[in-house]
């Protein structure tokens, strides 16, 4: 009861792996191919089944609930005893107008192959089926010796489209937690509520390092990383690159910024005009001192690694998503001793920045940097409120550890199932 | 520039496309119907980034012609980057050299753009995977004298940053091996090569486990300030 | 500005040697290429006849097929030496060279590559920005024909909401390039801003869900963490192994939590929280020393690279993949061993 | 002494440089020359990729993601020769993509090297598959998560996959039992993890050969999200060795051919600069001290 030549050659192919098991190694291991394999293993020398296995006795169809839309989960109950069967195929047919499908059972059409499962699993979930259609199932046990009569659905089932993804709830609450804990502090300090925050080395000396740049007469280095606007720590870097242009402006310090996308030119461009428009000098803002070099991550490199030995910038600033430029970046500002500030989230080269930078934003301080240069009441109530979802996640890490501990050290108490609870409430 | 209408078309509105666009990718993530918004999003990105490239590419040619008409220092570079360029774009999109492809003979463009015989693909080949590569090697140099200058134990962190870059050099390599390989099999947690797997694995663990916490936390807050029009700052900073 | 003289002298020391090399055995880096004769069986359909396409391929071969081929029979035209890559790979050596220069100090080889690598490489990515999303994504939605007709011909057709996407990202695009009209450039913002929202957007539920969520749950550790013998279930724990696991597992939640103390914006670095912090600070450095030791190994692996390139493509002295019959190492080589 | 000490001080960083390329310069000659290679033992991250791969029975698919360029070629080609070695041995149905766009090159590369040069029975579209690149990061991932050949509608040749015998019963990223990621950056290893397997609910395992620089990143996430880990050459090497021994034909003695060494030639300059950084460390400590001291003696 093969249904296509294709079916047929899945099955050959699989035979090899069945008798592999079959024949404990004797003639796989050496040839690594399954081709040659095919029809050379006499069937009656493994010693086993002969015959086909099996069929299912029943299988059902059904609507998966709070899915993304589309799914459907099949379940059948496989014929009781042992069986050689190795996998389960599973095929689908839409339902047809009568009249059409002949030869196949009422309203069923060519039947395609949806997925194979293991002979241990007695269920599987289709997905992406168009909502709007109902289509019948069936599943066929296989194993070397062949294949089963095939167990057909009795109704077609449709996988129906659902308000909302049920699975993501926790997910959901975990944003709005985080969110409402940012939103409260922002609006606290809008009210007036003051708000203290650590100093950060790394900020208070851009400052300085903007000032040391036009004392000396040379120019400002501000790169914002080498991804698109895609990544968010561009987007950071250019929210810390709109406020020290604007300290720039004040100062009158010359500012150049290299860019690696056509995108974070154009998007760096506009924040540093609007900076130079604010600080009440537009007149002093130079479009082409923001230019395109490269996507090229090492093209890239090589113009600014030149470029700073050539024009020997007084402070140069990294900040955005780096990645092995980082180094060449800062060893080559080393070498023509700038004051060097860096900032990232990419924590594999967080060790270079800080080995070779004078300041470095770690992470989550990257984050902020643009919020604490602002100096704005409510955006340093924002750093308030990242704290206060930090302090919660803490605590849900001690109460998990907890749980485990006391999970591991009393497995038949009521701990395990605690903690199985929780990792559940969160979503894993 | 005009009056009136620019503060609403220049800050106002890029303000709420901002927000409307990013609250809507974020409840996107919840709802069947619009859960493949996201992809859908990545794609116009990418059709977005590539059309941009004429501003890149205007960008470039901009700056080094004006290097050029002015006879600024090294303007004979900059004129070896634009004939770089223009060559490179012309065999690129003309497919100069490119062999029929072996599925669909017939069609003159269907080739491999990079195949072998083309320009672009000897272009490739010979100036930017060499030069392209180098330069990623100068990075073993500069980790070198990066390792010389910063590596000195000069406070209790800098100690500790130096030692255990030395265990994971040490345990990385044949020398680990030869150093403490002798040591019993009841000791063998203190053979460097275990040492270095160990402090991956605690140390490590630990401490990237909460950057990688920290940065989650930071990103949900920077976009909110973003979204809810706190940070303008990527449209200047200011008002 | 003129090359000093320890450049002249340096550059002058190259080339000699390099010409001691070319002309010691069989010399070094030539380029051999070997003919492929395509054909190809075309069916017939509506636009044309049934044919069989024929045309020629050089693809690169190593020296030693050229040199057996050439031995067996000196007429043979199936192998022939290749001006283009020879020429190529003297380019790519002379690079190579150039960049590694610049670690003395720049000069004026190292600016040329500089020059050559921006040009070439923003170009490159421009090539194909057109030809892998221009074509297939943007045109293959809104021209399909064409597309279909005279470049990709299994690409499938578009769905509406491909087009409708497409004519999105189209219009977005045409407003970022009125950044180059004489009038209304501020429009180009606007695109800028809905970029900008939809990473904000979408970065946060990635972030919360995978990093934020999966990590915190990951350290759900349990700080005694009994291991069981499992040779006999009944021998209870094994002593050693159940200290060490749990030692690791104590070390790694004060590890996260101690980091985390160091992050916290709003509370100052002193009494409790700031020796916590401390804490944190050195977990922190010792995960950087371990950063920087894995990525020594990384980067000495693409320095080797680059000199394996030199030795074995250019001068021919090494030959770890067998692509030549070499005597000038293997001489060596018995003589070593 | 102290004018050693005063060297160091002052030490132009140009002769550590000149350091560095003698003692990777030296051993790649002298490994070149004569072929003698180190010893390796392999460390349990390896040995995990190794367990992974040989736990699937023939016929299995895999699905092997390029994710890196020829820059990062001389850490992860190696690694990308021995997986696609042990999977060919296997007999594993291979389904290259790549989400890097130099990737297509280096898979066809690398199928050139192993598997048309040691397994030429097996047939392409049958056993092997290459779906060339998709540009758009992770929401190809994204993608792939619930409808595979949406995310790769046509291989690198340009036949449509639903005409790929390789692809049969391939309808969403999660019926490959085990994915196989070569990493060099973004998007790579992390982001399969972030997107894929965290939203996959275990059904699909993976391991993955990374830089150097990534690895200490992807530690976190071994062994419950990331099933087995190559980090940098070492790891390459040491899993190379393991492949090699477990495929050497017992009864022969045969020469294992270079290109299965590749990474075990590397860790002879790997220790030489090792070696040289080491000392660079401490001889930036003896300056230091050297320093400290006199100024110390100066004050007082």
């Amino acid at each position: 009861m093969i249904s296509s030549a294709l079916i047929l050659c899945a099955i050959s192919l699989d035979s090899s792996g069945a008798s592999d098991v079959g024949l404990a190694n004797t003639s796989i291991t050496a040839a690594g191919n399954k081709a040659d394999l095919r029809g050379k293993i006499p069937l009656n020398e493994l010693g086993q089944e002969i015959s086909a296995p099996p069929a299912a006795i029943s299988i059902s169809a059904e609507d998966v609930a709070w899915d993304a839309g589309g799914a459907i989960k099949i379940s059948w109950q496989p014929a009781a005893g042992t069986t050689s069967a190795t996998k389960w195929i599973v095929e689908r047919s839409e339902v047809l107008a009568a009249g059409q499908g002949a030869g196949q059972g009422p309203g069923q059409g060519p039947w395609t192959l949806v997925t194979e499962v293991p002979i241990a699993e007695t269920n599987a979930v289709v997905s992406k089926l168009s909502p709007d259609a109902s289509f019948f199932f069936r599943v066929t046990a296989v194993s070397p010796n062949g294949s089963s009569a095939v167990t057909t659905t009795k109704s077609a089932a449709k996988g129906h489209w659902n308000f909302f993804i049920s699975a993501k709830l926790p997910l959901f609450c975990a944003i709005l937690l985080v969110s409402a804990c940012v939103i409260y502090f922002i609006l606290a300090a809008r009210r007036g509520r003051p708000m203290k925050v650590r100093r950060i080395a790394a900020l208070e000396a851009i400052k300085d390092a903007v000032g040391r740049a036009t004392e000396m007469g040379r120019s400002i280095l501000f790169v914002p990383g080498i991804q698109d606007m895609d990544n968010i720590q561009t987007v950071a870097g250019l929210t810390v690159l709109g406020n020290v242009s604007r300290t720039a402006a004040e100062y009158d310090a010359a500012i150049e910024v290299p860019t690696s996308r056509s995108l974070v030119m154009e998007a760096a461009r506009e924040a540093v005009q609007a900076s130079y428009l604010a600080a009440g000098r537009a007149d002093a803002y130079n479009a082409d001192a923001i230019r395109y070099i490269t996507d090229e991550q090492f093209g890239f490199v090589a113009y600014v690694s030149g470029r700073m030995v050539r024009e020997k910038p007084a402070a140069c600033f990294y900040m955005g998503c780096f990645f092995a430029e980082s180094l060449i970046l800062a060893e080559t500002g080393n070498s023509i001793g700038a004051i060097q500030i860096a900032g990232t989230a990419e924590s594999s080269q967080l060790p270079f920045f800080v080995a070779a930078c004078d300041y470095t934003l770690i992470g989550e301080e990257f984050m902020a940097a643009s919020a604490y240069l602002s100096g704005e009441p409510d955006q340093i109530g924002s750093l308030k409120g990242q704290d206060v979802a930090k302090a919660i996640a803490a605590i849900i890490i001690i109460i998990g550890v907890v749980l485990a501990t006391g999970a591991a050290i009393a497995p038949q108490g009521a701990m395990p199932a605690a903690l199985e609870w929780l990792k559940g409430v969160l979503g894993s | 520039m005009a009056e009136g209408s620019p503060r609403i078309m220049k800050r106002l509105v890029p303000m709420w496309i901002a927000i409307i666009a990013g609250f809507v990718m974020l409840l996107s993530a919840f709802f069947p119907i619009t859960e493949s918004l996201g992809e859908t999003v990545g794609e116009i990105f990418n059709v977005v980034a590539a059309i941009a490239f004429v501003l890149g590419a205007g960008s470039l040619a901009k700056v080094n012609l004006a290097k050029i008409s002015r006879r600024d220092q090294g303007w004979g570079y900059a004129a070896i980057t634009l004939i770089c360029f223009a060559i490179t774009l012309v065999v690129g999109l003309g497919k100069i050299g490119v062999p029929q492809s072996t599925q669909f003979p017939l069609l003159g463009w269907s080739g491999e753009k990079d195949a072998e015989g083309s320009i672009f693909g000897w272009i490739y080949e010979f100036a930017l995977v060499p030069i392209t590569s180098t330069m990623f090697a100068l990075l073993a140099f500069y980790v070198a004298s990066a390792a010389f200058r910063a590596f000195r134990a000069k406070n209790l962190e800098a100690i500790l940053l130096l030692s255990t870059a030395f265990i994971v050099l040490l345990g990385r390599t044949f020398a680990g091996v030869v150093l403490t390989g002798w040591l019993p099999d009841w000791a063998s947690g203190l053979r460097l090569e275990n040492l270095s797997v160990y402090i991956m694995q605690v140390f490590n663990t630990a401490g990237n486990r909460a950057i990688i916490i920290g940065i989650a936390l930071g990103v949900t807050a920077t976009s909110l300030r973003i979204l809810l029009g706190v940070d303008r700052s990527w449209m200047g900073s200011g008002d | 500005m003129k090359p000093s003289k320890t450049w002249v002298i340096v550059v002058a020391v190259i080339v000699v040697l390099v010409g001691i090399r070319m002309t010691i055995g069989q010399g070094m880096a030539r380029a051999y290429v070997e003919r492929i004769d395509q054909s190809v069986e075309v069916k017939a359909n509506d636009t044309h006849g049934a044919s069989t396409e024929k045309w020629t391929e050089w693809h690169p071969v190593a020296p030693k097929k050229f040199e057996a081929a050439q031995k067996a029979d000196p007429s043979q035209t199936k192998f022939a030496f290749s001006w283009a890559n020879t020429i190529g790979l003297w380019l790519a050596a002379f690079f190579t060279l150039a960049i590694f220069s610049f670690l003395y100090r720049d000069n004026p080889g190292y600016r040329l590559a500089e020059a050559v690598i921006i040009g070439v490489s923003a170009a490159y990515w421009g090539v194909i920005g057109f030809w892998d999303t221009l074509v297939p994504k943007l045109f293959g939605a809104l021209t399909p024909n064409l597309v279909h007709d005279q470049v990709l011909p299994s690409l499938p057709a578009p769905t509406n909401g491909q087009v409708v996407a497409m004519c999105f990202a189209l219009a977005l695009g045409l407003m970022l390039l009125m950044r180059l009209a004489p009038k209304g450039g501020w429009i180009s913002l606007w695109p800028i801003a809905f970029i900008i929202g939809v990473t904000a957007g979408l970065k946060i539920v990635s972030h919360v869900e995978s990093d934020l969520v999966a990590q915190s749950i990951a350290t759900f550790k349990p700080l005694v963490q009994p291991i069981v013998s499992s040779e006999s279930a009944q021998s209870g724990w094994m002593l050693w192994p159940t200290i060490w696991a749990s030692f690791a597992n104590i070390l790694l939640v004060i590890g996260v939590l101690c980091c985390l103390t160091y992050f916290f914006f709003s509370v100052e670095h002193k009494g409790v929280a700031g020796r916590a912090a401390r804490v944190g600070i050195m977990y922190l450095m010792i995960t950087f020393g371990a950063a920087f030791g894995f990525t020594v190994m990384g980067r000495v692996a693409l320095l080797a690279a680059r000199i394996e390139f030199l030795f074995d493509d250019w001068l021919w002295l090494i030959d770890p993949a067998g692509k030549r019959i070499v005597e000038v190492a293997s001489a060596i080589g018995s003589m070593l061993c | 002494m102290s004018k050693f000490i005063t060297i160091l001080e002052g030490l132009d960083r140009r002769w550590i440089f000149l350091a560095m390329a003698i003692s990777v310069a030296g051993p790649i000659l002298y490994i070149g020359i004569t072929g003698k290679t180190l010893p390796e033992t392999p460390t349990p991250t390896a040995r995990a990729v190794y367990k992974e791969i040989e736990a699937l029975s023939p016929g299995t698919p895999v699905l092997l993601s390029f994710d890196f360029d020829p820059a990062s070629g001389g850490e992860l080609t190696p690694m990308a020769t021995s997986l696609v070695h042990q999977c060919a041995a296997r007999g594993l149905r291979m389904v290259f993509i790549a989400l890097w766009p130099l990737g297509p090159q280096l898979i066809d590369e690398t199928i050139k090297r192993v598997i048309l040069a040691d397994y030429p029975n097996l047939k392409e579209g049958v056993d092997y598959v290459n779906l060339g690149f998709q540009s758009g990061n992770e929401s190809v991932m994204k993608v792939m998560l619930t409808d595979f050949a949406k995310a790769f509608p046509i291989t690198k040749n340009g036949v449509a996959v639903g005409d790929v015998v390789a692809l049969k019963g391939i309808q969403r990223v999660d019926n490959f039992p085990l994915l196989i990621t070569i990493s060099a950056g973004y998007p790579g290893a992390k982001e399969w993890i972030q997107y894929v397997i965290s939203s996959s609910g275990g059904k699909i395992k993976m391991v993955t050969g990374c830089t150097g620089v990534q690895t200490p990143g992807l530690y976190p996430y071994y062994p419950v999200q990331l099933n087995g880990l190559l980090g940098a050459i070492k790891g390459a090497a040491e899993y190379e060795s393991l492949v090699n021994s477990s495929l050497a034909p017992k009864d022969s003695s045969a020469a294992v051919p270079a290109k299965y060494l590749e990474a075990q030639r590397r860790m002879g300059p790997q220790l030489g600069a090792h070696l040289l950084m080491i000392a660079l460390i401490i001889l930036g400590n003896i300056a230091f001290f050297a320093q400290r001291n006199s100024k110390v003696r100066a004050t007082s």
